[in-house]
């Protein structure tokens, strides 16, 4: 029997610079098959190339032995294939229903949308894969991870043979990629081929059946997981050999640095107290939704303030704006990259000197050498891979763009770090460098406050974790007492 | 990608929560009364039915640019197009001998449906050039601002087309049941708007295009098409206003429109669309063209003198539109 | 209490004259003494902005109209609606096509045309190339005054009108277009007609900023703004009088009359203009008279506009 | 990972891809080389000094707007605060007695500042608006178009005020070396505006708002009054347009400035800049200026009769944006 999806010598290049050399696929039916590959490796671009969201430079694509040719994402899903994007791409202010059916809605008489009909058979959808979200909600009220698993919703609900996840799970919890898993499992035994890219490499032991490796644009291997081990993919995929995951040589002094008590936020977030210590690595755990974001929001100033009080190295402050948070020495890596982290327009130096431009200038004219410097000290720290720091931010890979946001921010030379999900999106290589980039910085006497839904990331570097649950604290778990059990069964 | 705060549903509003959320009309209501407490000629039948018939011009091209605001365009050529179909449509009608169109007046519904094609092919160049060649819609309709009204004083050498038929004038006179029927005109495109954009798949997807055009595309939406077929629908109503406006003065003036695409954005923004596409209603808009033609009703009415009425109508706008302020949080 | 209410619906008071014309109707001695109640509409230059003035008017009482409509074609329908109301209207500056008119106070566009090209034909010696600086294509003024130009011109044969452009009755727009022109025919052109003195003067400052002299050309407008007077008082243009005044005077006048039993004219401009009789009011035409603006004048005219 | 060198520098450009990459530049250049061909006066020092004169005050609006435009805001109001600043400064510097202003005619240098000083004002209360209470830009500015003509003609009793002292004519009519001073304006203008938007950190600030507000403000910029500054700015180069308009005419005109909104942001889109905000430069709203001037001066030169110039300059505006467009792809 034919592949499902057979794809050989794919190229693609953005503007003389090459992103796909040498794209090789193959999906058979009735599989799960994993996409690796670093930051940038080129896998988003030969996605949406099979979806006919760009057009490709060369390169032959084969459905069931046809060769193809899509021209648009139209084409594709009529041709049986459907994809949950990296990039989120809701409709904000249209409900819930009318984004998963979009295109396909059910008419009844005049040409009318039958809404009724629209509604119901969204809610059977979401509450089919245990999805508890609301039909008739608005995307611009959901959370990140709700929007994210809408967009799942919305391809799977295609029933499309070839389903194409590009990094579904990066904004969701546990819980919801348990669901998540279900349903591909479903699929997988109706026949269906998936294709399934994620940088939690966990989950692709979990629930592939084959892989393929890419690294920078070139097919590098491919085979049957069952073959292969955790070091040798990671291998595969950074091109070199990893020791070990997590970087942790910090060790917590006694110091209070940040001491928070009685503190209330947005979103029924109350009565809050804790002290981070310098050089200490404080985790804050919850399920989905559980205020995390909200309690950072409140300690940078973007929400108005609503009781509490904070100390920052033992001296109260009023945190009203950012401006007022980076004069207190505090930093903020927000969980939504490209909406509050980048000036996506911008080149990555303008980016990684936006929070420092009062010192890189003199009498407010800009010091391009000073601007300069700092960029090539944040690039060559970080090991920021861009091919100059006048490219558009834009270009990045994900992991780099993450790694810039952090950049911008330790030029402020912060001592607090608040870290909102900070490697969502990154690749093994970098996620074991930005862990380096915490544990120096910890070391070296900074307090870092870090959200993760990542279970693992918890327990490889927080020093401590504290654990919410509906915007209250439910209990505080020392490094010694961690366990993956333990934070679920507090913040559950 | 930025999340909102929703206004919480029903009840449990404060008196200022109701002023926000219902901000647009609460300002109609509110002008309203204060006219008819200061002029008792405001709150009659007969003035009544004079603002509804000076709302119509700028409520049926308000209510087109809706359509092409909401998919995150804009449309600076309707006061040309509504010139250029007032002359084209006009000199079907004629009755005079300066009429150089042979046979005319020809039968009023001819003329309109001439008019209509006028107003959707202008629509439907602008719509080309911003869908297919990406030529942004300010340029594009920049030009489309330039060309018609050139168009217009080449065909009519400039002067006015005068002396049009009964039956065409009808429809800028006429009335029904002693309703004027620019205002039937208006209500009724008003109902067909509003149907269409939500109720109808193509409406729908109008605003799935203005709110995220990359979604719309992956979910495998015509955008291009359906971005053309708003500025169609957009030069259509035009159309539609230019020959209201010809029938209304007697005569089409190859000036007439000057500086409309203002007030009809005006209208939209007013009543809550956002001009970065997506989000919107054509009963605000409709709201925001009674706005302002109740406000230069009443400046009239009251006599107010011509320069103190133009500084007055600037701050009414941006206070009304400051009473609204809520749907307009920018970031 | 109550005085009878008068409307004046002008085509934009945004420009001199028609501020000239709207101040005299708010000068007029029956207005000052309270005999009548005038309101002054701004058309804001939309034939559909005054018909809806004209629709306020009704709905308010308005006893008397006097309009001055944006175009000959334009007024036509509003001025049905107030004769169907029983209102009289009463034209003044600019002609409306209509027979429900009452009267109509006004100059006489093609004279003024004829009476500048005249000027200009006459100070070039009848030889030479002239240009046309026009107003809005198509405007009856501009119909009429270009109808004048080509009268005087088709008295001078040898002329030639090399350049012939609209510049919407503005002087930016005038100014560039006679920059443009100065290079694309450099020291061919010998006169400068102007429909109006805006734009014959933003033709002088295009002159100066080319480095000539205004003196050296033969340069003419209509409707003696203030502006013109003083160009004339240096000797760079020629203007002709359109009495803004006297058309909107006139017009009170007679829609006074109309809604007043036993009124008498109170404005000057009757002695002024001999040549303009009052005749009981009961006239269809009146027509108010040009005067050229001259050294001898121009004085006395500026000392009217303090 | 390994990143290649971007475009490659110098040659390997197709000639397809020099004119993308410079398009605008391009089309200039192609339109000067037409005329020149054309028309033998086009290239004379005279004509080329004249096209830089004219778009002087088209080209200083642009800049202003250019600021505004890069935070994704709008400025409609500059045509009515040309009118305003000019008729305010002029009556300072007014010889005649018709001058209300006691003293008059100042110093130029003291009517110069009382006119940039209106200027700031009216953008002044625009900015708060826009970025204070949240008022869309598009509404607020347009608040003020209407408000700062009324103004205008309020404060001139809606007569020019004519006979200006020969200082302050200076200003639109004076020239250093041959060059007239205008197009020193209009250079040292875009010099600072260039030098502000990309060497200061005011510039960067100005670009991260209009790129992402929201990144702008956790990022601690001030974000509230950097929108605020740029409508400063734009209404100090309304006013400095203002009056060298009224330097160059001779006398303030009360009607001024009507609709001069429109070529401004005409200049700004076509240079580049895109309304979305973020992404832009000066240097393409000089030469998207320049364009609109040399089209003007061209189509005049040639004689080509009013009408066809503005069906001819629609088309041509849309064409030299299509050869740009490259730079606007939209999704
Ligand atoms: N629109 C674009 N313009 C220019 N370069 C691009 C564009 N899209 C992608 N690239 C470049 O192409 C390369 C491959 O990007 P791609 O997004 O496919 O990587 P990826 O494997 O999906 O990475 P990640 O794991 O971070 O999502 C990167 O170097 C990226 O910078
Ligand atoms: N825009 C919004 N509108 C309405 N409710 C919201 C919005 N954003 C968040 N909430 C609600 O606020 C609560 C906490 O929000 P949020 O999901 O951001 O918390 P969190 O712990 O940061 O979760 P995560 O980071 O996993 O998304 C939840 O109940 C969520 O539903
Ligand atoms: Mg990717
Ligand atoms: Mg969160």
């Amino acid at each position: 029997m034919a592949a499902l999806l057979e794809v050989s010598d794919l190229v693609k290049s953005f503007s003389g610079v090459p992103a796909l050399r040498d794209g090789r696929f193959r999906l058979e039916p009735g599989s799960v098959h994993a996409l690796c590959g670093g930051n940038g490796a080129g896998k988003s671009t030969f996605l949406k190339i099979v979806m006919g969201i760009q057009p490709r430079d060369s390169g032959v694509i084969r459905r069931r032995g046809d060769e193809v040719s899509f021209s648009s994402p139209a084409e594709a899903l009529a041709n049986g294939i459907a994809i949950v994007e990296q990039e989120l791409s809701p409709v904000p202010a249209m409900s819930v229903a009318e984004n998963i059916y979009m295109g396909r809605e059910p008419v009844g008489r005049f040409g009318r949308i039958d809404f009724a009909t629209l509604n119901r058979q969204t809610q059977d959808l979401l509450d089919g894969f245990g999805f508890s979200i609301r039909a008739t909600d608005l995307m611009m009220d959901l959370t990140v991870a709700q929007t994210q698993l809408v967009e799942i919703a919305k391809a799977l609900s295609y029933d499309a043979e070839v389903i194409i996840l590009d990094e579904p799970t990066s904004a969701l919890g546990e819980a919801e990629a348990g669901h998540l898993f279900a349903a591909i499992a479903t699929m997988k035994a109706r026949g269906k081929g998936v294709i399934y890219v994620s940088h939690r490499l966990s989950e692709i032991f979990s629930i592939a059946d084959s892989y393929t490796v890419f690294r920078d644009g070139s097919f590098v291997q491919t085979g049957a997981m069952a073959e292969i081990s955790k070091d040798q993919l990671i291998q595969l995929i950074v091109g070199r050999p990893l020791t070990e995951e997590f970087i942790k040589e910090n060790t917590p002094g006694t110091e209070a640095v940040l001491s928070v008590s009685g503190l209330s936020a947005a979103r029924g977030v109350r009565d809050i107290s804790f002290t981070a210590h310098r050089g200490e690595i404080l985790g804050l755990y919850g399920l989905m939704g559980s205020g995390r974001t909200e309690i950072f929001d409140r300690l940078f100033g973007l929400c108005a303030e609503t009781g509490g009080q904070i100390a920052v190295g033992g001296r109260q402050v009023l945190l009203r704006s950012p401006a007022e948070a980076i004069a207190a020495g505090i930093a903020y890596v927000t969980e939504d990259r490209k909406g509050s982290g980048l000036v996506l327009s911008g080149s990555v130096r303008d980016n990684l000197c936006l929070a420092t431009l009062a010192a890189l200038s003199r009498a407010g004219v800009m010091r391009a050498a000073q601007e300069g410097d700092a960029a090539a000290r944040m690039i060559d720290e970080l090991k920021i891979k861009t091919a100059s720091d006048a490219l558009g931010v834009g270009h990045l890979s994900g992991g780099n763009q993450q790694k810039v946001v952090l950049g911008k921010w330790f030029l402020t030379a912060p001592r607090i770090l608040l870290l909102d999900e900070p490697t969502r999106g990154v690749d093994v290589g970098a996620k074991r460098e930005i862990y380096r980039v915490m544990s120096d910085f910890a070391r070296a006497g900074g307090t870092v406050l870090m959200v993760s839904s990542e279970t693992d990331e918890m327990l490889g570097m927080a020093d401590r974790v504290i654990v919410l649950k509906d915007g209250r604290m439910a209990g505080e778990l020392g490094r010694d007492a961690l366990s993956a059990e333990g934070l679920l069964h507090l913040a559950a | 990608m930025e999340l909102k705060a929703k206004t919480p549903a029903g009840g449990g509003l404060s008196a200022g929560q109701i002023v926000q959320k219902y901000g647009i009309v609460f300002a109609l209501l509110l002008a309203c009364l204060t006219l008819t407490l200061i002029n008792e000629n405001f709150l009659t039948t007969r003035n009544v039915l004079n603002v509804l018939r000076q709302t119509s011009i700028n409520g049926v091209l308000a209510i087109g640019m809706t359509f092409v605001i909401l998919t995150r365009g804009i449309d600076l050529s309707v006061g040309s197009v509504v010139a250029l179909t007032g002359v084209f449509s006009a000199s079907f009608a004629t009755t005079s001998s300066a009429g150089f169109i042979p046979g005319a007046p020809w039968p009023a519904l001819v003329a309109i449906a001439i008019g209509l094609l006028v107003g959707m092919g202008c629509g439907g160049v602008s719509g080309v050039i911003v869908a297919r060649f990406r030529v942004p819609a300010f340029v594009a309709t920049l030009g489309m601002l330039s060309a018609a009204r050139g168009l217009t004083l080449l065909y009519s050498s400039g002067r006015p087309i005068p002396a049009l038929s009964d039956s065409f004038r009808w429809i800028g006179t006429g009335s029904v049941l002693g309703i004027p029927v620019p205002i039937f005109v208006l209500l009724g495109t008003f109902a067909a708007a509003h149907f269409v954009l939500t109720q109808t798949r193509f409406g729908r997807h109008i605003y799935a295009v203005g709110g995220n055009p990359h979604a719309a595309k992956v979910s495998g939406l015509p955008v291009n098409r359906i971005r053309f077929m708003v500025y169609v629908i957009s030069g259509a109503l035009a159309g539609l206003a230019g020959m209201i406006l010809a029938a209304r003065t007697g005569s089409a003036l190859p000036q007439a429109g000057i500086a409309y695409e203002l007030d009809a954005i005006a209208a939209v923004v007013i009543g809550g669309t956002s001009l970065a596409g997506g989000v919107g209603r054509v009963s605000g808009t409709l709201i925001g063209a009674l706005l302002i033609g109740v406000m230069n009703n009443g400046l009239d009415l009251m006599g107010v003198e011509s320069y103190y009425q133009q500084v007055i109508k600037g701050f009414l706008i941006v206070a009304a539109v400051m009473l609204d302020q809520s749907k307009n949080k920018q970031d | 209490q109550d005085k009878p209410k008068i409307g004046a619906a002008v085509y934009g008071l945004n420009a001199e004259f028609m501020q000239i014309w709207a101040q005299a109707a708010e000068n007029h001695p029956a207005v000052k003494e309270g005999l009548v109640e005038l309101t002054v509409f701004d058309g804001r230059y939309d034939a559909l902005v005054q018909q809806e003035q004209f629709e306020t008017m009704i709905t308010q009482g308005y006893k008397a109209i006097v309009f001055v409509p944006i175009d000959i074609e334009a007024g036509a329908a509003a001025v049905d609606a107030a004769a169907a109301a029983g209102i009289p209207v009463f034209g003044s500056n600019t002609r409306v096509n209509s027979d429900k008119l009452t009267a109509y106070v006004g100059s006489d566009d093609v004279q003024s045309g004829y009476m500048e090209a005249k000027h200009v034909l006459d100070k070039i010696g009848c030889k030479g190339n002239v240009v046309i600086i026009e107003g809005p294509i198509g405007q009856s003024a501009q119909i009429q005054r270009l109808e004048g130009n080509q009268k005087a011109l088709a008295e001078c044969p040898d002329v030639k009108v090399i350049e012939q452009q609209t510049a919407n009755w503005s002087r930016a727009e005038a100014q560039t277009l006679m920059e443009n022109w100065l290079t694309a025919h450099p020291g061919e052109i010998a006169g400068i007609i102007g429909q109006n003195d805006e734009m014959a003067l933003g033709a002088i400052e295009a002159v100066k900023a080319a480095g000539l002299k205004p003196t050296d050309f033969a340069i003419a407008g209509i409707d003696g703004v203030t502006d013109a007077l003083h160009a004339v008082k240096a000797g760079d243009m020629a203007s002709i009088l359109q009495d803004g005044h006297a058309q909107a005077q006139g017009a009170l006048d007679l829609a006074i009359a109309a809604v007043l039993p036993d009124y008498k004219p109170m404005s000057e401009i009757w002695s002024q203009y001999p040549d303009m009789p009052w005749a009981d009011g009961k006239a269809k035409e009146y027509n108010v008279p040009w005067t050229p603006v001259t050294a001898d004048n121009v004085d006395a005219l500026l000392a009217t506009r303090q």
